[in-house]
């Protein structure tokens, strides 16, 4: 775990992904913008959060539920087809292989055993594609939590197998019909039902977004991916890594695992969705509780994203991202949608592993910049975030059309 | 004191209780008309939605009606343009979200609000821990701050709040956001608290949506807001006419 | 491994699960029925596989692909919450969690491993639903082995996304058009076309059924899962282990998982598909290369089986099956559709995991015999052979249709 | 001696090539007629297919016969009924798969075929590690065991399987299952190798589809078996006519 238990201006100590400050700014980004009425709710949890991540009890249950129910740790897989191909050493953390096939869980597991500890006995979740929500009706069902989660209704039309998955994990899902019916307008409307509830019910965000605490607390309940990839290479003889690639949406899945390198001498990367490139196309911004940086125009309205991924499909990004961009610590960069199916192809057919579509993108992103931004020899980590079995159909329908 | 307040404290000492409507700028071509009926009507002061393409405070009549704004090309600088033309002179009290300042710059956005004739401000997704930079950019513009107290805030924080308020202080009757509701709610409680720390005047929103609901929250705050009951009139195609009989039908309700 | 050098009868030695005889024989089962033309092929593999899984070179890479590339060791969870409700403790094999979302995977790497040692650069499969044959295909894209898999034509078009799954790893899905077109076809045709290229060609086969070597090499490249629970059982304190329980088509991971407790004073229960019930309802035959036990009329014409779960779909069984129910070491019940959508529902509701519908005969059968076969207090491991999410589709479909 | 291979040597020896054709049995009414018109136009011997649900070995023609004849409602007991009606005498062999005399019960088989004129049997899924019981189940009722050899069959396993032959050694001219085939196949290495190690009259099959291909397999072979270009013709619908020109040409094909 990554938490210090003196919490310095990042910036100051010059270690990164320590903990924000008080009021949960990384640099420049961050903090909590929320309505009064949540206030208390996110305070409570701030304190719930330091709490229970100081005591051993709660992160010894925490990692055994991680080890006996979700399946960690992942294996680190050595891409030996792959990395012959492109003449770079590629070895790949398995979080498609974590129990409902991605990162997600890692999260969930530590929201849902936190709603308990708190005494609330429900929990409300966003989802795009329906990861997140199949995550926390899963880790909910597992403690006999009640479960709502909210989808745009177009992702409910475009999932309905992830819909049906969370029912029958005994999850209630309601289609959000404002807005652009999408995953942006799915987390408004959880605010807007946490206000109601917040006496019994934890929001359990699926991102490193959202008001302080969350964007701290998922990225370090996201830190076990780094921290197991670190000595997982370790143990294979891997001394030095140039450079750990993620794909980016809100920022959980990279912000995990570059939490494993941030204080060494590795690159960081994190690939956006062209449509969605918050570092790329945005400026700062407020939105969803967090300063951070936003897709908007010019008069602060905040744009819709466009992403062959659901997961993929946000205006934003977690502030410590932000951070991370704006100090040079880490850099971002957008892959294109046509640029997607085929590193999919390419990961399945060489490596036996069909990627998320998410997770394509930075895969994408190693076949592009292979002997280009990434020298020829270099040794890189991929986050492999999630499988693509979600994702199948779409990709069927997609290289149908175009034949 | 901010001009606002000076004003609102006046307004209590006759012992009249505040009517503050509540507009989306921009809803519809003629909304500049609707201000003026219901200030005809008997409103103390009104505020002025600027329209959020993600307003997380607000329920589905307040998100339609400001999405339609935006549709029509409502911007700040169209809005305030409007703002410009209206014949009557209640306060005005801008309510919106606080990206939409940030983005347009936090002196520029007090700038164009002082010099539109706006003299408050609610920003509900804006606490006081993050407002110091908005704080120090509205002081110099006379723009008062308004906070919001709802009924989950602790006591500690709630006397800060209401210390920090300026104008009014917003009290939130009940845990939701805005839109109908049929319950009378907490507003009674939390004004109380409010009370108990401060001799700022209170007004109750979120949920008033009758004039019955009205009288009762005026039997105990200063005032009342009325938002998504009445943006409902508008969105069904009302009228500058019936936006006055709604208005009236409040005003006698809590004169 | 429970390789032993010394192959014995198995009956002589009292001891279960060890090798076969020379031939190939558990007791009066298994053996190698198969055309002269495939003879040859068979024993070159018997000798290959006896070589190879004596040569520690060979098995330290399988385990460690297993380790690496396929997510082993599963995790043993504790089933607490429908433990509760049945008053027995059970505790779940995680083979869901395997990559590929089944056991399939174990088998698969073992038999591309020995492909690639053998000389031969091409596999080819049967598949039902298509777990195997997405596993083959994943397999063999690793090590860029060419694949073939055969697949009934009704099965190509009721799991067109696995078709197209294993299209993505490089595969090609041949429909097989004869007889009732699903696995039992499958397997024919496959045989078939394994003998027209024996040479270069492996037949990976998805079962522990066939032709000696193949039910007694599948057991062994699935024994991992019992090894592996038996220790981690102990490691989870649970030193006396009432029972096993475990879906059974051909009874590949049944016997995978049996193999960890053979010979400890633990009840071994195999549950077949009602419409597949080749213990209940079969008699000895030889089919498929193998003698076991068939459904058959009364002229040895081979019956259709027919079940909701495609990987339960087979009229046959394993022949060391038929052996552990004759000798009686091994218990076999079968569970009727009906009952399996509703288990299915049971333990995703309490404990946040979609079985597969093959497994969720398992866990049908616990959910109706916990208090009677199974008495109360009892410590029972279900291997939880695979994920749902491939059914969700099917049982969407069934639950509609129930309204 | 098996009276089959008594008879099958006694034809060598005058130095005529033995035509076998293959029928599955119960696949039209008339199957019988069939046969009698084979035997008419010069065939030495006949193979009765029994047909089986799972053909392992058969390609698609005779899948899908088996497959008629099955659901025309073929068994063990109706097919040998219908034998005893032939009004011809040469050699019947038997040809299927395993689980039929299996589950008919070893001694039963082998009794029922006896009864209804059969003196030999290819079961292409028995090799001879399997064999031991069948073999003593028939050698009391003087049926004839033939083995396949395969172009695939080591040296070692082909002097055994020759030598367990009975009747004649059916040498398989490729890798394939039963069918068409165009190319010459390895029929004649095959012959060669079991020559080497034996004397039993050796017959090839697997894929004889024409006249030709036959002459040629005859250049080194003692005879031919011809499966499914034969079925193919029935399937396409020819009566016992279309049979005796079609074995009638094979016939002076060899001769
Ligand atoms: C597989 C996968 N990867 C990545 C993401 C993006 O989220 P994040 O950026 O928080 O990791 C998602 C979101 O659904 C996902 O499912
Ligand atoms: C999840 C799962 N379980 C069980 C089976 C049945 O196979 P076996 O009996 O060989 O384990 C299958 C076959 O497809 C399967 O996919």
């Amino acid at each position: 775990m990554l938490f210090r238990s003196e919490r310095n201006e990042v910036s100051d100590s010059h270690t990164f992904m320590s903990a924000p400050d008080e009021r949960g700014h990384f640099g420049d980004f961050g903090g909590r913008f929320v309505p009064e009425a949540l206030m208390p709710a996110c305070l409570e949890l701030e304190t719930a959060f330091i709490d229970a991540w100081r005591d051993p009890s709660f992160t010894t249950e925490y990692r055994q539920v991680l080890r006996e129910f979700a399946g960690r740790p992942t294996p680190v897989t050595p891409l030996d087809r792959l990395s012959e191909q492109l003449g770079i050493r590629i070895f790949a953390k398995r979080e498609d292989l974590a129990h409902t096939g991605s990162h997600k869980i890692n999260n969930v597991v530590g929201q849902t055993l936190l709603t308990k500890r708190m005494g609330k006995h429900r929990v409300i979740a966003e989802t795009g594609a329906g990861q997140h929500g199949v995550a926390t009706a899963t880790a909910s069902a597992r403690l006999g939590l009640e479960c709502t989660v909210y989808m745009g209704e177009i992702d409910t039309e475009r999932q309905a197998l992830n819909v049906f998955r969370m029912e029958l994990l005994g999850a209630t899902v309601v289609p959000v019909t404002s807005g652009s019916r999408t995953l942006k307008d799915a987390v408004n409307e959880a605010m807007r039902e946490w206000v109601t509830c917040v006496d019994d019910t934890h929001y359990c965000l699926g991102s490193v977004m959202g008001p302080h605490p969350f964007p701290w607390m998922v990225r370090e309940m996201q830190s076990i991916i780094g921290i197991e990839a670190a000595q997982q290479l370790k143990d294979l003889g891997v001394e030095n890594l140039d450079m750990v690639v993620a794909c980016v949406g809100g920022g959980s899945n990279a912000a995990g695992v570059f939490a494993g390198f941030a204080n060494a001498p590795t690159r960081l990367v994190g690939i956006e969705a062209a449509g969605g490139s918050a570092v790329g196309k945005g400026s700062p911004g407020v939105l969803h509780g967090m300063k951070s940086l936003l897709m908007q125009d010019e008069f602060g309205q905040i744009e819709e994203a466009y992403s062959i991924s659901a997961g993929l499909d946000y205006p934003g990004i977690g502030p410590e991202h932000a951070y991370l961009a704006r100090s040079g610590r880490a850099e971002y960069f957008a892959i294109g949608d046509s640029d997607v199916i085929h590193a999919l192809q390419v990961l399945s057919l060489s490596e036996g592993i069909i990627p998320a579509l998410e997770t394509a993108h930075a895969v994408a992103w190693l076949l592009q910049e292979a002997g280009k931004e990434i020298p020829l020899g270099s040794t890189v980590l991929l986050n492999l975030s999630g499988r693509g079995d979600k994702d199948v159909a779409q990709v069927r329908e997609i290289l149908r059309g175009q034949r | 004191m901010k001009s606002l307040e000076t004003h609102l404290r006046a307004l209590r000492s006759t012992g009249r209780k505040a009517l503050v409507p509540y507009f989306v700028a921009g809803l519809t071509p003629d909304w500049i008309q609707h201000v003026e009926a219901a200030v005809h009507a008997g409103a103390d002061a009104v505020e002025i939605g600027i329209p959020f393409s993600d307003p997380m405070m607000d329920g589905v009549v307040i998100q339609g009606a400001a999405l339609r704004a935006l549709e029509a090309g409502t911007t700040l600088d169209s809005l305030c343009a409007q703002l410009l033309t209206l014949s009557t002179s209640v306060p005005l009290i801008a309510m919106t979200y606080y990206n939409i300042f940030h983005h347009y710059g936090l002196e520029r956005s007090t700038g164009k609000l002082q010099s539109s004739g706006v003299s408050g401000a609610i920003v509900p997704d804006l606490p006081p821990e993050e407002a110091s930079d908005w704080m120090k950019a509205s002081a110099s513009r006379d723009i008062a701050n308004i906070f919001m107290v709802a009924p989950s805030t602790p006591p500690e924080r709630l006397g800060r709040l209401a210390r920090l308020s300026e104008g009014f202080c917003y009290a939130s009757a009940r845990m939701a956001v805005t839109g109908k509701s049929s319950e009378s709610g907490q507003g009674r409680r939390v004004v109380e608290s409010i009370r108990a720390v401060s001799d700022i005047p209170t007004y109750i929103g979120i949920g008033i949506s009758t004039p019955n609901q009205a009288r009762e929250a005026c039997e105990v705050s200063d005032g009342v807001i009325v938002g998504s009951a009445l943006v409902q009139v508008i969105l069904n195609g009302g009228g500058a006419d019936d936006v006055e009989n709604f208005v009236t039908s409040f005003r006698r309700s809590i004169d």
